[in-house]
């Protein structure tokens, strides 16, 4: 455990500081109930920042993410109200099409070699516009109870089932990462693509696959945030792509490719979600908390890289 | 060693591959049998790189074909040909700099139990395979904090793990020390008589007398001579290769002048490379530089073009003091570096030769800050003759040979004027020609009456340039060798002892 | 320029620019005005400026370049810009505003919701229900904005002189359901005695009711603006106390009719404020069958 | 002219394709005033994006122009109209805070050496906020009749202020990057820093003078947009950073750095300008234009990696 957290040093160590500050200084910061709602609200965004954090590590960028999550929660809207399937066929349904938008995606950057970021800008476009077609950008409102359940029930008296979903997608994530062969090889493509290619490594399948995976995490986001919502949304994840980006590079991540860690991650959305959680029970304006917000992530991050520089 | 008489395991018919502008490689045949060396000759740009390539499924020829075993072998990919037994060492090193040693040595190949990775096998497999080639550094070190050396030594362990039949080094060795090398050799022979076959790419002749079982030249991408055994009198290599003769690599060079023009005093670097270094470089004086591989030459040479931040201890040329981590101060005192490392250091390989060229020049080729492209090209066509640089100007640096890539180096400094040159390892990777034709430029550059510091692993090349030698070891002066006195013996002498007896160092120096 | 260049012979075209589609207010306008268009045979031409004032401008432009007879125009941004208008008033096109009128240079006529006083409705209610007692959390929409100025201005004359006091406030910043979950929930947790909370959209309030019930706080009362579809429904299942139900079927109608009309060159009255109703469990029923 | 425009055949092929389609198919697109109206639409772009092209060929990125855009627009409202300066002072100040940002992003780059996504996504929050703050989130309407001609007024019955001030910054901007010594230390830092310094380029001073160079831009950008809405909003230029940075990688720059044309540029501005123009003469939904604009950056750029492929 020590030694899973030293690597994030930079990033825990901002987050611990915050955590201290607001204990203080906010009131209800440090209740359980609170800490419950912060992991509730950091849910979708965690679960987006762990595939963003594969994609990082191979050097690519998603920013698409949100429009997927979009394009995957009216899809399970409209399976389940408009085409009368059974909720579990729509929520299978969601998430394939959320991993198949990952799979363009994927196909797009490895073999058309488009820049991920104009692969990921295009497609970001496109399916917000065809969240929105479905539609015709109206929203699709109430789900069965159990469903709505998933996010609001709590077990123990603490977590929810998609709180659950988050902490085990980590781990999955976090072993696969480190210790599954091809998760190895994920770092190895991001590094250097054509060593990697030397080494006889996969690379294009390698890439093509970390994007599925993004696309695939968003749609499970995207049933999150039906769940929570207990509604479908075209509007849904608009914008939260930069926030996603910004906990992966919180979390010790390089954009350059070769780099990045789930401990860091997780620990990169933490800090937002706490920083945003604390500033609203302190009341700071909306105004003030836009440039509070700024100051802390570009703190968290110079932390990090002068801890680097140091050592 | 007795050539193999086995069946031919790999065969080469009528390779050709062509680049827009540039045929590399012109239908060229190729045997390899089992448990032989077969050395691959040739200028730089002369092919060797490409046809290797092209054997371990880099690069796809444009027209030929490949048997292996006795079977069809068209390699799409390098996993490919690593699945056929065929491994390549790459020219240019290729190693992910932010992992650790283990993790690049084994890369593409984790060993794993039950589906997971197990590291502690991770490590100790590759450190088998390093131990064999004399690697002194750890298992979970960053290859970023590797000497280059030290990374060359990482690439071969990586090839050696394949399990291949083939092995191709290409230039293996143009970045060790005598030491390192020998045991290369010593692991090639060992692997040699299980049956593994060798294709060797060197520009180093010496070592292809020692190494070689078979020679294959190639010129202007053809064959153009083979040898079924490797003891074939240099000079007639050189003919074949180069296409004249080369009949002396080291020219003679003037007797210094007594003018000082480089003088370092007490020069220290904070984290202790180097110590206690002083010496003064007179006007026409070529002053080696020689020592083990991570004996700190280069960070010696570095700190006095400006290039670091140092501890203690100044650096004057002619007179005027120049201040540590101030590179543009050190070129305006007529200070420039030819850097060991041209791939992160020498080069941009993204932009032109005329670009990289001008990049250097920018401060006489600019008229009040603007830049004439006109006069750009002139300049750069100018140093690609001079430089007898094999490329059009608009070409980009990595589309070159390595060689080449090596002359846009030199040639972006030296066109200038100079009064310091700082060579560090400047011919690694070229060939005897242009070898040749660089010693040729020391020279006249000497000539001229700039300063010279050569630092070189090949003992050969500063020993023939050098009017003296400095032998750096652990970071200081184990002594200064001077005209009379310079021999190869005496150096590693200096170099090697002076690990074990300190107390030889205070007497020798000065 | 104007009218007849290719759009058919004699069939209107209608230009409708509208803030964004992210908002059920303006899809539910845009839809009613599409259906007003296809009865009466006017093709709608419609462009989303996704909340861009300049993209918006660009767009009226094109508007007018393809030669439309009329313009409908819902300001982006937080208040209007006149720019559009006056470009319209330019080529000598017919502009209708709706929700918002730029200062300076109003459309030649102006449709929307009275949000002062229905705000004030709203807020009398909730003195009604609560007896002028309880504490007070607002989730605000976008700070700046006409809306969010007009429904705070009403809703604080509809609770004056009661006793009930304002203890949050907290901005969104586009007026969204998760944001409004998000801000609720933090908001509960810094003020558990919370038992008002307004949501200045029905969004909002949506999330603000469920993270009331997250928190197990159900007996907070919980309201609402707009009347979206989504919004009706959670009143009539109680989630909402109360919402004000624009008339957007009406009002998009309107402007489609008030378009023609000005094309035809007939006159049109320079306002025509709608009564935002004050819907709950007793009307809202009506609402949900046929929006207003 | 042919020299210049050959090098960025890719994206020049897409615009003309485009632009004979649109000529065919969307009524009125091909008419004097709506090609004016073309220019005058991307002028705000197009001066973000000049900037933008710098910063990526130095292996940056600028996430806070649209920000920073508003902040510029805010001073010079709140300086005009609740101070009561002189508005060519107000205009003065709105440039200079725009460089005042670039310069706080530059630094942050160069010298604390944060990746300049978080330095920029940083900066991009707090301006916000800040600009927000300045006026607590209310537009301030109505300039002086010679500030709205700047942009409306059309000269020799052809082009505005703005549009002529466009064309100028860009020929600054191409003759620069092109011919003077300063420029080609731009290509080069991007290329490779470490030969850069090599080589005596003071790689900071570069790399901090061309954010500020941004930040210039995007104030001025602020100004052509206060006198296109004769209005300064705080909410300018939301989400237009995704746009910029498109409009320069479709015109051939590459986000890993070394490579980008001034030319280029203006090409991806204006293919972005000529599609949305022509999607809105045509009519279509803008549900449906979200998809087509997705599938034409892809496409656009795609034409060019296969173009430089094939040589
Ligand atoms: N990607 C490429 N594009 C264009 N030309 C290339 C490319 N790769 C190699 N060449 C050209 O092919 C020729 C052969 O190059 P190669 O690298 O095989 O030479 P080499 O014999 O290995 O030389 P060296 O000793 O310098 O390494 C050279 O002229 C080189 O410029
Ligand atoms: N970036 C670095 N980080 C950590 N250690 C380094 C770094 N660069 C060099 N070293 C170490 O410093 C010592 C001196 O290295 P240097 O490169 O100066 O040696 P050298 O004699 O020039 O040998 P080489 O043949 O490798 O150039 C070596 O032990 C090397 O491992
Ligand atoms: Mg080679
Ligand atoms: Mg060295």
């Amino acid at each position: 455990m020590r030694r899973a957290l030293s690597g994030a040093g930079g990033p825990l160590i901002g987050l611990i500081v915050l955590f201290v500050l607001l204990s203080i200084f906010a009131p209800n910061f440090l209740t359980a109930r609170n800490l419950i709602n912060v992991v509730d609200q950091v849910t979708v965004l965690g679960i987006l920042a762990l595939g963003a954090t594969a994609v990082i590590i191979t050097g690519g960028i998603d920013l698409s993410v949100g429009a997927v999550l979009a394009l995957s929660t009216m899809v399970l809207g409209v399976l389940s109200h408009t085409a009368g399937a059974p909720l579990w066929l729509a929520m299978i349904a969601a998430v394939a099409v959320g991993g198949l938008a990952g799979m363009v995606n994927g196909l797009a950057v490895s073999i058309a070699r488009l820049p991920p970021f104009i692969a990921t800008l295009a497609m970001m476009s496109a399916a917000r516009g065809l969240a929105n077609l479905l539609t015709d950008g109206q929203q699709i409102t109430g789900y069965p109870e159990w469903f709505f359940d998933l996010s609001s029930q709590r077990y123990l008296g603490l977590f929810s089932i998609t709180a659950i979903a988050l902490v085990v997608l980590y781990v999955i994530g976090w072993a696969w990462l480190k210790y599954r062969a091809s998760g190895r090889a994920v770092y190895a493509v991001g590094g250097n693509p054509e060593v990697a290619r030397l080494a006889g490594i996969k690379v294009k399948s390698v890439v093509t696959w970390v994007y599925v995976a993004a696309g695939v995490l968003a749609g499970l986001a995207a049933l999150v945030q039906a769940s929570r919502l207990d509604s479908s949304q075209p509007s849904a994840g608009t914008g939260i792509e930069l926030d996603v980006i910004a906990a992966v590079v919180i979390g010790g991540a390089s954009l350059a490719g070769g780099s990045g860690r789930v401990v860091g991650t997780i620990i990169g959305v933490l800090i937002i979600g706490v920083l945003h959680n604390g500033l609203n029970l302190l009341g700071v304006s909306s105004f003030v908390q836009q440039i509070i917000i700024g100051v802390v992530i570009a703190g968290a991050v110079l932390t990090d890289t002068l801890r680097r520089r140091r050592t | 060693m007795t050539s193999p008489t086995h069946d031919r395991i790999l065969e080469v018919r009528g390779i050709s591959k062509t680049y827009p502008g540039t045929v590399a490689l012109e239908h060229v045949d190729l045997d390899i049998h089992p448990g032989e060396v077969v050395a691959l000759l040739g200028e730089n740009g002369a092919g060797k790189s490409t046809l290797s390539s092209i054997i371990a499924g880099v690069t796809v020829p444009s027209t030929g074909s490949m048997r292996w075993g006795g079977e069809d072998y068209a390699p799409g990919s390098p996993a490919d040909a690593i699945a056929a037994g065929i491994g390549l060492i790459h020219q240019e090193m290729r190693l992910l700099p932010e992992l650790t040693v283990a993790e690049n040595v084994v890369i593409g190949r984790w060993p794993t139990r039950r589906g997971f990775v197990d590291a502690k096998a991770m490590r100790s497999r590759a450190e088998a395979q390093l131990a064999r080639l004399g690697f002194t550094g750890t298992m979970d070190q960053r290859v970023s904090e590797l000497s280059v050396a030290g990374q060359q030594q990482v690439e071969i362990a990586k090839a050696l793990l394949l399990d291949a039949s083939i092995l191709i080094l290409d230039e293996p060795t143009a970045a060790l020390g005598q030491d390192e090398t020998d045991a290369l050799f010593a692991c090639i022979r060992t692997l040699r008589a299980e049956g593994v076959s060798f294709v060797y790419v060197s520009h180093r002749l010496a070592e292809i007398a020692q190494i070689a079982d078979r020679i294959v030249v190639l010129r202007d991408g053809s064959v153009i001579s083979q040898h079924e055994n490797g003891e074939v009198p240099p000079a007639q290599l050189v003919r074949e290769m180069v296409g004249r003769s080369v009949d002396r690599l080291f020219p003679t060079i003037d007797v210094p002048r007594e003018r000082v023009v480089l003088s370092v005093r007490g020069l220290r670097d904070g984290a202790g490379r180097f110590e206690d270094i002083d010496f003064d470089v007179r006007e026409g004086e070529v002053f080696g530089i020689a020592g083990i591989v991570g004996s700190g030459r280069t960070e010696l040479v570095r700190s006095i073009a400006g290039l670091e931040a140092r501890e203690a201890g100044s650096v004057t040329v002619d007179g005027a003091t120049l201040h540590a981590d101030r590179p543009r101060e050190a070129i305006r005192a007529g200070v420039v570096m030819i850097p060991e490392d041209r791939k992160n250091q020498g080069v941009i390989l993204t932009e032109s030769v005329e670009s990289n060229i001008a990049l250097s020049n920018l401060a006489s080729l600019a008229r009040g800050g603007w830049v004439a492209p006109k006069r750009v090209r002139a300049f750069a066509r100018d140093t690609v003759k001079s430089f007898g640089i094999k490329a059009m100007p608009a070409q980009t640096v990595g589309s070159l040979s390595g060689g080449n890539q090596q002359k846009v180096v030199l040639g972006k400094w030296l066109a200038r004027k100079t009064r310091v040159i700082i060579l560090d390892e400047p011919t690694r990777g070229i060939d005897v020609g242009a070898r040749a034709s660089i010693y040729e430029i020391v020279q006249r550059l000497a000539h001229e009456g700039n300063a010279i510091v050569v630092v070189s692993s090949d003992l050969d090349e500063v020993i023939g340039l050098s009017h003296r030698i400095m032998v750096l070891a652990a970071g200081r002066n184990v002594g200064v060798l001077d005209d009379g006195h310079i021999s190869a013996e005496a150096i590693m002498k200096y170099a090697t002892g002076a690990d074990y007896l300190p107390a030889v160092v205070d007497v020798s120096a000065s | 320029t104007g009218g007849a260049d290719d759009s058919g012979e004699g069939t209107l075209k209608v230009g409708l620019a509208v803030p964004n589609q992210q908002s059920p207010f303006f899809v539910a306008i845009r839809q009613s005005l599409e259906a007003e268009a296809k009865a009466e045979g006017v093709d709608v031409v419609f462009a989303d400026a996704k909340n861009d004032s300049d993209a918006q401008v660009s767009q009226i432009q094109d508007f007018i370049t393809q030669g439309v007879d009329a313009i409908v125009y819902i300001p982006a941004g937080a208040t209007a810009a006149t720019v559009p208008v006056r470009s319209a008033k330019e080529a000598g096109i017919p502009i209708v505003t709706v929700d918002r009128n730029p200062d300076g240079a109003p459309g030649d006529t102006f449709i929307a919701t009275d949000s002062v006083s229905a705000a004030e409705a709203l807020g009398e209610w909730v003195v009604e229900q609560t007896g002028g007692q309880g504490e007070l959390g607002i989730i605000q929409g976008q700070v700046g904005t006409t809306p969010e100025q007009a429904r705070d201005e009403g809703f604080q004359e509809g609770i004056a002189g009661s006793d009930i006091v304002e203890v949050a406030r907290q901005a969104s910043t586009a007026w969204l359901q998760d944001e409004g979950y998000d801000i609720a929930s933090d908001m509960l947790q810094a003020h558990p005695d919370i038992t008002i909370l307004f949501g200045r959209a029905d969004g909002l309030a949506l999330g603000a009711a469920q993270a009331a019930q997250n928190a197990g706080l159900e007996e907070i009362l919980v309201v609402g603006f707009d009347g979206d579809p989504s919004g009706l429904q959670a009143v009539a299942d109680g989630e909402l106390g109360a919402t004000i139900t624009q008339q957007t079927t009406l009002m998009g109608a309107l402007a489609l009719d008030s378009a023609v009309k000005l094309i035809a060159g007939e006159e049109v009255p320079a306002e025509q404020l709608q009564d935002g109703i004050l819907t709950t469990k007793d009307n809202v029923q009506d609402f949900i069958t046929t929006h207003p």
